[in-house]
């Protein structure tokens, strides 16, 4: 659907299928149905996957000129609206399309895991869409965090697996995903939630998400009538940033800022194996998780390190590999964005635009503000998701801190409960 | 029955009829008493001991093992540690460190799996077994281990086949491992269906064949050895031990009373079976 | 914008101005600006009314089919995908279309009242969107019920008024929202929230709610080649619905039906002035009511009667007047779904077809599934709106019942509080 | 000064100089007390009471006011009870029904307002204030008015202008009442600037001008009429007496008394200010 033939397992160093034996043939099997169906668009795959992500999800969606904040920064900027894709954010594009795949590939069951559970939500909707048992692995940190999340997976009748391990995290989650993958390969597909993991999953959901380019490319010419100087997009494991990317990469005059989470620090507390930010790509490190050769969030022993962001999504310690590569060559900009700017620019973003972001993507935002003069004159940002998972820790997040000009919270905490 | 490999005490270990291979990750629940855990395995009859290096994202074990490697790096266990507790060891099976390729590759100022190599060599490890290095990506440490004659142990599934069983059959020294079941680490009730076939897929290899995952008692011990393997290798049971804790009889007894009963479960299996040079 | 120059105040018996007289100069104001720029399309209104609809709001939105209930019910179901809509209801529709007026009739700030607070938080964005002030007006009890709304509409910098005269709800939001215009019409606008109020207001919002059905009816004989045999839609004040019929009214073949809340009994409590349900259509009778002559939830003095229904979005005892009127010539067939069959449908639709509706939407779906084999073999049903807003009360509404093919609900007590 | 008026006893009340008239929400907050209250205005000085059928949606009144429609419900106070009121009320000033149009279309077998009318007619009421009813909706009820011999009062706002303006002129009879100013009823502390220019707008009108909303005192009372108002209207600064309750002094006696302010001022106004006759 996207590039042709490419099938390599590798971009650059990274990437790879660092993975016990007992997946190889499940990814083997995903390999061969990811070069039929997706590339070779056998049985009409691509064909029946644009029409579902129409219908079903609402495509395409609207490149939108932000009027306020082009009129404040004094640049025309645009905003990517995958907020309005069913399910609240970008994850339906990847999940549908392997949702749709497993039913190709014949498998009868289906299993995800989930950080901010926007992940979590696009799996069970696509698998209730398209009929298949679902089970979707959580951290039960997470599960805390974003109990809407948790009660509409299981609306959508998925289970949901608590994870206890570790901190309770993404990281916790996806690695009991692959356990459970271990034990049930024959049956069933396990949907990874953004560009990471063994070959074949980063290409394959990068030509899922790259939807959002290919719109937006041809958006912006048609509006603008011009490339844009700047694309900006959240990274978390990189899933937005790829698709938000993917299209633009050839066009050299185009900027791509990959925006981390710069956390509450960027700094690494060795000693304890704890990251208060989540910027693999920034502040991480060669090595190998969950399946591929990437930057990661480690120790100077290798062990991955606890990471840290004020929104869960991004709260990742490792990053797509294609990613990590094209920031090596020079082509992404990796950038920060802290957990105070971030929420300042949720607040602006709600309060200016009338749009209510997810908080990894007020990520992007905040780094609009702080660089808005070095972006130039057309600059897109993608809004990967919408807000309403994140009005409980908005609440607590903000009562904690000094955000400027966000509404008093106080007056919420009493209503309603 | 002698075959590919680096170490001679590898070799060895499975010359002398099938081998009991048990795991334990090092440093559980603490320094000391592991030292002392692993040492009983040895005085019941360990042929080789898996040791683990326990990492934090240990995607191929099941509750049991991730318990165990939660427990040793609560306790501090390190790479720098582990191997401290390696020579600081007395025991006489020889010793293959079980862990994930990220502490391989990332230990040491040089990139790449060799100065982890050279200091396993150098404790007296014999070999490694690393679930999720796949054979295709292994020629690094493959090399690395040649060198300092080390072996480099694959796991094969029962899904493994065709290109895929031909490059761990090209990669696999010391010994195979067969993994008798689907999934990850823990203890099953019965003998998977699957091993025989997996035996038998694998049967003409030039390395001994040591079956493994989910093997607790010392019947299947000699079940599995009667249907043909030259090892078996058995975890999340002794780890489950550790786990419990002294009771009325301490870890240590027990521990090794147990490796005594999956040690003769092999020598009944093997005795059960026909030898194989009389097969047709 | 869409039926050339009626102007009239009346549908049948039904419509007028009922309201004090202080409020008679900005509904002048309000009927001349209707004219002119809606209907007019002065100064390009209606262009760019489309354009911020597409571009903030995201339409077209797809109508879709439905295969799992499709072969549930031997019959093509389609979906509109209101739920798809920016804000998570039909609700930006109308009130994307004030706020604009307001900005064309050169005022500075927005009131509007709202019940299940989706008016409310659509009318918040469209507010911030476009540069006003705003203030909802919102019953202290449908602040319990639907927190989440509250705290969207003050995340984009609206003031939530709480009302607590009456049962606090959507009835007594509308009169003190009408109180405040009385006193500040001169540079205020009040936003509407149904095809309910004084004449221009029923004609107006459905005018801006037509999309929908200009949508559905273009995308039906498209995808399926005809006209369809029914639309549903369900009916709280009725905008919804009169969007959703209003380009199928003149197509006599086609069955619309406006699917009432039942509540828990369409029988009424005369003595202590309750309506156990919201069907003013089905259950209600003539009377005057904010604004307007129309069927309306009234004890025999002509009090006006507590409604009630499982979801708040449709607890109101009154209805726009054009519906009231369609219903009177036959041409809409009212009916009503009790809260139990809304809330299976809930759970049915989340589950087999991966959309979580709103619970006001959950009524037409109740009915679907009640009488499908009256729907003929092409069924349009309007997902009004999602059912995020609705997961705290789906919770406790569905523990307190047997609901037929609910997920376990006791699970989620206990998770993230 | 004479006007248009279909009841002798409404055109005589503003025959002998500006009126004072107050309203109470019949029944607050309870039956009987309502009845002495009611009362005690008359006592005070009251020309017209203005008395309130409660209605559940009173979108024209302020807090003060909606308070009082409530706890009439809440003590039970419906159309038929209002009429018993009227019928038990001793009162010497002519009553005018001040209610929504919901319960004046709903009341008895008949559609539409006649049969609200001729009930009222029956226990002498002189005329009706709807504040949710339009000149432009108002024939059926006129035409009632009319033939039963009661008035039907309307209200002009600030805003009110044009052909709007006109309507309300044809339709209006008894007494004019002048909005003072935007908004819904409630005490305000002084007299809006509005009010001088909404009377100018109206000068020339046949019936009665008497200004309302927010009025409370004697001094604002005199000041209005000064500036050329028929009659006072005060509502909310009466209410707030009912809310209170009894104290030192009972409400009866509170009221009594505010009423006298009230009605003095009126005249104190009257005699400020230069007779229409002699102006230019
Ligand atoms: C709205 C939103 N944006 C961004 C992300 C980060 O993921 P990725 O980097 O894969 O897009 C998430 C993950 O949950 C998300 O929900
Ligand atoms: C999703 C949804 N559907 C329907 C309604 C009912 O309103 P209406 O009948 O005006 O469409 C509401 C009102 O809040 C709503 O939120």
């Amino acid at each position: 659907m996207s590039s042709g033939t490419e099938s390599e397992a590798k971009f650059g160093e990274y990437g790879g299928q660092f993975v016990p034996e007992a997946l190889m043939p499940a990814i083997e099997e995903l390999t061969d149905a990811y070069e039929r169906y997706v590339l070779g668009n056998e049985d009409g795959f691509v064909d029946e996957f644009r029409e579902r992500l129409a219908d079903f999800g609402g495509r395409p969606l609207p490149l939108q000129r932000a009027d306020r904040l082009s009129e404040r920064y004094d640049t025309d900027v645009y905003l990517k609206r995958e907020d309005l894709l069913h399910g609240g954010a970008h994850k339906l594009n990847n999940a549908l399309g392997q949702v749709l795949l497993a039913k190709y590939m014949g498998k009868e069951r289906i299993i995800a895991e989930t950080g901010a559970g926007q992940h979590g939500t696009a799996t069970a909707m696509a698998a209730a869409h398209l009929d298949f048992p679902c089970e979707i692995y959580m951290g039960e940190r997470d599960i805390v965090r974003q109990r809407p999340n948790v009660f509409r997976m299981r609306l959508n009748g998925s289970e949901v697996n608590p994870v206890s391990a570790g901190r309770g995290t993404l990281k916790e989650a996806i690695s009991e995903t692959m356990r459970d993958w271990a034990a049930s390969v024959e049956t069933t597909h396990y949907v990874i939630g953004s560009v990471v993991g063994p070959h074949p999953f980063p290409r394959m959901v990068r030509d899922f998400q790259a939807v959002i380019s290919e719109e937006a490319r041809e958006q912006i010419q048609r509006k603008a009538g011009r490339l844009p100087d700047s694309v900006l997009a959240c990274a978390g494991g990189g899933s937005n940033t790829m698709g938000t990317f993917h299209h633009f990469v050839p066009d050299d005059e185009v900027a791509l800022y990959a925006v981390e989470a710069g956390g509450s620090s960027l700094s690494v507390d060795e000693e304890r194996g704890v990251a208060p930010n989540s910027a693999s790509l920034s502040t991480g490190s060669d090595g190998v998780l969950h399946g591929a050769r990437t930057r990661i969030l480690q120790d100077r022993d290798g062990q991955i390190m606890e990471s840290h962001s004020v929104s869960s999504g991004l709260d990742y310690a490792g990053v797509g590999p294609e990613l990590a590569h094209l920031v090596d060559t020079g082509r992404v900009t990796p950038v920060t964005v802290d957990d105070v700017s971030a929420l300042e620019a949720f607040h602006r973003l709600s309060q200016e635009e009338g749009i209510i972001p997810a908080l990894e993507t007020a990520h992007a935002f905040g780094y609009l503000h702080e660089n808005h003069t070095d972006l130039g004159e057309v600059v897109i940002v993608n809004v990967s998701g919408r807000g309403d998972k994140d009005l409980e820790s908005v609440i607590e997040e903000t009562s904690e801190r000094e955000i400027d000009g966000a509404p008093a919270m106080d007056v919420f905490q009493g209503v309603g409960r | 029955m002698t075959g590919r490999a680096n170490s001679a005490a590898l070799a060895a270990a499975f010359d002398e009829g099938p081998a009991f291979v048990p795991y334990l990750a090092a440093g559980d629940p603490g320094y000391d008493a592991s030292l002392r855990y692993v040492e009983a395995l040895d005085r019941g009859g360990a042929d080789v001991i898996e040791l683990g290096l326990p990492f934090s994202e240990p995607i191929a074990e099941g509750p049991t093992i991730q318990g165990a490697v939660t427990r040793a790096l609560d306790a501090g266990m390190t790479p720098e540690r582990f191997f401290e507790f390696v020579t600081e060891l007395d025991v006489s099976a020889p010793l293959v460190c079980m862990t994930y390729y990220n502490l391989i590759y990332q230990y040491g100022e040089r990139e790449g799996p060799t100065p982890f190599v050279e200091r396993s060599a150098a404790v007296g490890i014999e070999g490694f077994v690393v679930p999720d290095l796949p054979a295709e990506e292994a020629d690094p440490l493959r090399e690395a281990c040649d060198e300092h004659g080390l072996d480099l142990v694959f796991i094969v599934a029962p899904t493994t086949r065709g290109e895929r069983l031909e490059r761990i059959r090209e990669q696999v020294s010391g010994y195979l491992y067969v993994q008798a079941r689907l999934g990850v680490t823990g203890v099953k009730a019965d003998v998977s269906d699957r091993t025989s076939e997996s035996l038998d897929r694998v049967a003409d290899w030039p390395v001994p064949k040591a079956v493994g995952f989910g093997i607790s008692t010392g019947e299947q011990a000699a079940e599995i050895v009667a249907g043909g393997a030259d090892g078996i290798i058995v975890g999340s049971a002794l780890v489950d031990i550790v786990a419990e804790g002294d009771g009325e009889e301490t870890v240590e007894e027990r521990l090794e009373a147990t490796a005594r009963e999956l040690k003769d479960g092999t020598r009944r299996g093997f005795e059960q079976r026909t030898p194989r040079a009389e097969r047709p």
